[in-house]
């Protein structure tokens, strides 16, 4: 046990499960960086460095650079996973999942059903999401609640490097399509990380912080949010109970009902667009199940449906902030 | 016209096509009765080009199709009557009736389904390839796909990956001069043997009304192939005898154009005449497997009219690993 | 004013919005059908037969048939509407936007926010969408969730021919791009539709039955479906508001919670996988707005979170009927 | 090297060369002090390219580019303050400061944007040729997109609806040899100039580090489209000075790689010395011109770093026609 980056944790997820499993390959532009260059080999590990390295211990057969051509990679992924492999590929950021989405939507996400049981695709996408680093609109999406609609894949999204490093571990072994969502501020955050490999159960969520005035529920990088207005609500006798899903499918819908039962209130932040979102589908779960434990209605904190802007003034205001759940988990309480 | 190669197995080339024609032109009756559910597209006239190319394919070699499958379902070693069955969307199908004639399928034969989305399968037989270079076997990967396929991107990134990468991947353009109603002549820029050639790819122009010419020139690509020389791309030419689906007017083709293919075109006809002429076959033994197919085919299609249809229970197992309630 | 098919009420409008504004075009595969081949021009017009007879009017010019190449042609629809000119673009069944989603999600979604309000994209895309036509998995599904998560693109979904003229009517005519949702049942379904041009307001439901027991909300096709059990609800004398938002975006919130408010009891149907659905949204919209006003839980009936099936008998039980909406409202009405 | 053609505007040429240049280095070195939001790609070095084509581009052609915009931006006659103000995200920026660097455009001068998914802009400059011929205009559409560029679908699918519906497109492959750290020998199968040749497409090699040679070739380019005579294709070969993104340490290259691009294939030094041996032009003339251009990069950025944020209010604006509360 030591302390790691969640950038070092995945690192190690993907260097022991390719140690232990000779299927598992890892596929992406510039994953390891310089191939066909004159210059260094692994220049870059991937645009956040979080494969760095690996190409030293694997080598090109396993460490595989792409051109950019994500529908033709992705869909190599599949065949691949298809034909018994373990391959683990990058979609850079979730935005360029525009230029090969029906690999997701009308491939490796329907081929066992469509295939009546006779086919397995165990591939493991990882990408990256999020604002807050002047990428602008095309390179800070959010985007898990369109993933999380579609029928026959997997959606993990961890919050901190130990969970980054278990859900990862889980992922790759598992039977089905999974897709990792990283959001780009994870990979400096820190933590506890064992040296050793470890599974995190898909579809149990994490119970942060036990508070009997408000349940909030937050996704990826906003649990970190949520965690900072949490600090916030504390000082001022406000106590929450905050739950990260972990995993959008499956979902813990059992620990999210209970504690908004215990509750009574409810608060959901997520960094995706508000409409059809991770918020609202949790919103919805409330009002199918029981609406009437509500004192209260739920409150939403998502951004603004716009498109990220690109101006630091207005990316701040774009993200959910702390205050922003501060403010939510008052107005549940009529403060 | 060459002599016919002496490795050519010529009662099992003609079986093989005999079967997927009368399967499709059964199936066509069959469909106009109204028991079929869904759309069908029949591949009766393009025979030549499936079987002449999986005769060189063993089980563990993999095939990646497109929504016009069943020939190249047939002729992948797939079983008639899973196919009649699954077809018809029933019991016992070759996808337990989930996936219908656009995704017909037979994973223990290499044969990886039908792939309704123009363009979306060619990847996976690059993926294919990759997987039996990363082994280290000797596999090959073949990518079927039609003169409008050939406009979608995938086909593009799929030709470059497979040259950079140097994989065991053969890309095969089924040429039918037509995507739906329109024209292959006026909705594709260039030539397509020019396009692989713009990725390196050495590309050969295909007869496929002749067995033999398909069968020669794809043995040539997977000696190729499986010695580790890359991929290459075949434009193969074939006649379609039917419309793009079942129920299809067909306006859109030239008076008379089907029956002239039908005359002049026909892959089994031109093959019988030169099997016999050569001597390498009896016109007796031809005319008994004409009746094997025939009655193979009219049973797999009676048995699956009748068969029940897949238990509700099914609905909701095979979206993921564990079958779970959903 | 006469009996017509949606199939003609949309041809309706496409003709004489072209003869109203030269810069209209449409484009599309087959849309006439025939392109470059040696028989009947205008062939097909379109798979469903929707633009047939456009050509003979308008000429090749104003009635585009493409290549099998969405995101080349829908890109170029794109530009073209950047360049002033007001392209209706038919992308033949909703799934294949897999293919060139990146032109939705990245591109004419965004043009006007990123580009700081000095662009504009003013195209209608046109789709097919849903099940029971034993087209499976690959050419059935509804997917209007994941453009309706988008911001920067409106979204309407008519559910009848007399909404479908005027719905697209405004599209056409409108300044922002527009996802124009027809199911494939529509076609066929006939209803009074006025020979001359109407436009319908985005973001205003039509109240199609008003009963104060259960509010039932629907989309598209499911209208019908809906419509059809609150008949046999009344014969049981269950009476229900029955409510067709017609645009996603734009959505009348309004009008959608004033019936909940009135009912206090809410039925949502859908033809979307259920996960984030627009069910979601609207239960959702209950418990952040009003929960306090609902008698019993929200009941969503969307089919189950799988592909969809081939077999005409599971693809039956996939679809929601109107006996699963009866049994939804009765459930908010315990009995 | 051939003489220098007459009607080539030597002095022109020079100074949007060197506002590029200038604009750039200053940049790198404002990028470098850390007040700039976000990623940045500097086109220095790649200049001779944008202006030898934008030369020919009238203010009613439409240009599409990539994610390393800037020198298009210039060249296509964008205002250098409103460039400056939105790659600092400041208000008054091209896009009021909400795209950033990935997204200047300037849409009165045809400059259609920086556009950040990898060649997405590729068919809208398709649609802008289609826009031109159904209006029957003789406008010209510009296509830029980079070697990484070049493996993605969307270009093959442009340029086989632009020569197949006869389009005056022009796409320009600006090839520096990397994609990110990947280099363009290693991920780019065949050859661009074959590439296109599969569609039909014209195409020519052209020497992007000598603006006469860029000057010459698209001019008879740009004729040929505005002819009607549809798409041709540029492969442009061109050095590029600083990383891939403003930050990238650039270990992929080769040790002095850029200092001796700097030397030997610098547009701006070749042209210099040509302009002066050929006596059409004064040194003079020339460093008054380099003066003024520091002088007008220098401003443009030293205001940018100085004004206000845009209001909060932009948020929430330009999202749909109307300027709504959303
Ligand atoms: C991405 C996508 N676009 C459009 C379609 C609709 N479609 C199905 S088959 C077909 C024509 C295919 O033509 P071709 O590739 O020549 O195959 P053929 O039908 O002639 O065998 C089209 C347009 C589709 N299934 N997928
Ligand atoms: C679809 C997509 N994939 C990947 C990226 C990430 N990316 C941005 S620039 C770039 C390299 C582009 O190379 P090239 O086209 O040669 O242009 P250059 O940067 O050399 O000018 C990559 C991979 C992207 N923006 N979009
Ligand atoms: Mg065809
Ligand atoms: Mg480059």
């Amino acid at each position: 046990m030591s302390i790691k980056t969640a950038r070092e944790a995945i690192r190690e997820a993907l260097a022991a499960e390719m140690r232990r499993d000779p299927r598992v390959f890892i596929m992406g532009e510039d994953i390891a960086g310089g191939m066909g260059a004159p210059g260094e080999q692994d220049a870059w590990g991937g645009v956040f460095g979080v494969t760095k390295g690996l190409l030293g211990e694997f080598g090109r057969q396993r460490v595989v650079d792409t051109p950019i051509s994500e529908t033709g990679f992705l869909g190599l992924g599949i065949g691949a996973a298809n034909a018994g492999l373990r391959p683990v590929v990058e979609i850079m950021f979730v935005d360029f999942f525009g230029v090969c989405f029906d690999q997701v939507l009308n491939n490796m996400s329907k081929f066992r059903y469509m295939y009546g049981g006779k086919a397995a695709t165990p591939i493991t996408v990882r990408t990256t999401y999020g604002a807050g680093y002047g990428a602008a609109a095309q390179h800070s999406q959010a985007l898990y609640p369109i993933f999380a609609h579609i029928p026959g894949i997997k959606v993990a999204l961890p919050s901190n490097a130990y969970d980054a490093k278990g859900l990862l571990t889980t992922a790759i072994r598992d039977e089905d399509p999974v897709l990792f969502f990283e959001h780009k501020s994870l990979y400096d955050l820190q933590g506890e990380v064992p040296d050793e490999s470890y599974t995190l159960p898909f579809g149990e969520a994490a119970v942060l912080r036990e508070g009997k005035d408000c349940c909030v529920v937050a996704f990826g990088h906003m649990v970190n949010i949520a965690a900072k207005a949490a600090d916030q609500l504390a000082e001022q006798g406000i106590h929450i109970t905050l739950i990260d899903p972990r995993t959008l499918v499956p979902l813990d819908t059992d620990t999210l009902l209970e504690a908004v039962e215990n509750c009574g209130r409810l608060v959901v932040v997520d960094e995706a667009s508000p409409v059809c979102s991770m918020a609202s589908e949790i919103a919805s779960l409330v009002a199918t199940n029981c609406p009437q434990v509500l004192k209260a209605p739920v409150v939403k904190v998502n951004p603004p449906p716009v498109p990220v802007p690109f101006s630091p003034a207005l990316e701040q205001a774009y993200l959910p902030q702390p205050e922003d759940v501060v403010k939510a988990v008052k107005k549940t309480l009529g403060r | 016209m060459s002599a016919l190669p002496d490795g050519l197995d010529v009662h099992g080339t003609y079986r093989m096509m005999r079967l997927l024609r009368e399967f499709e032109d059964q199936m066509h009756v069959a469909i106009a009765r109204g028991t079929v559910p869904g759309f069908t597209h029949l591949y009766a006239g393009e025979e030549a080009s499936a079987v002449g190319i999986c005769m060189h394919l063993r089980d563990t070699d993999v095939l990646c199709s497109t929504h016009r499958a069943h020939g190249h379902f047939l002729a992948k070693g797939g079983d008639i009557k899973a196919l009649a069955l699954e077809i018809f969307g029933k019991q016992g199908g070759c996808c337990g009736g989930k996936g219908g004639s656009m995704h017909v399928a037979d994973w223990s034969r290499g044969m990886w389904g039908a792939n309704a989305i123009i363009g979306a399968s060619v990847p996976h037989a690059v993926g294919a390839g990759f997987a039996f270079q990363y082994r280290g076997e000797d596999g090959v990967a073949v990518s079927f796909g039609g003169d409008g396929a050939s406009n979608q991107g995938a086909g593009f990134e799929s030709m470059n990956l497979a040259k950079i990468l140097n994989l065991p991947v053969l890309f095969v353009l089924e040429d039918n001069g037509y995507a739906e109603t329109t024209a292959a002549s006026w909705a594709c820029a260039g030539n397509p043997v020019a396009r692989a050639a713009g990725f390196g790819i050495p590309g050969v122009e295909v007869d496929g009304t002749d067995v033999v010419d398909v069968w020669t020139k794809f043995g040539a690509g997977v000696a190729h192939a499986r010695a580790g020389k890359g991929p290459m791309f075949f434009h193969v030419r074939v006649p379609i005898f039917h419309g793009h689906y079942e129920g299809d007017p067909e306006t859109y083709r030239a008076p008379g154009e089907v029956k002239a293919l039908r005359e002049n075109a026909d892959c089994l006809g031109k093959f019988r005449a030169r099997v016999l002429a050569a001597g390498r076959a009896e016109a007796g033994a031809l005319e008994a497997i004409d009746a094997e197919c025939a009655g193979a085919a009219a049973a797999a299609i009676a048995k699956a009219a009748d068969a029940p249809f897949p238990p509700l229970e099914s609905l909701k197992t095979h979206v993921l690993s564990r079958s779970q309630e959903v």
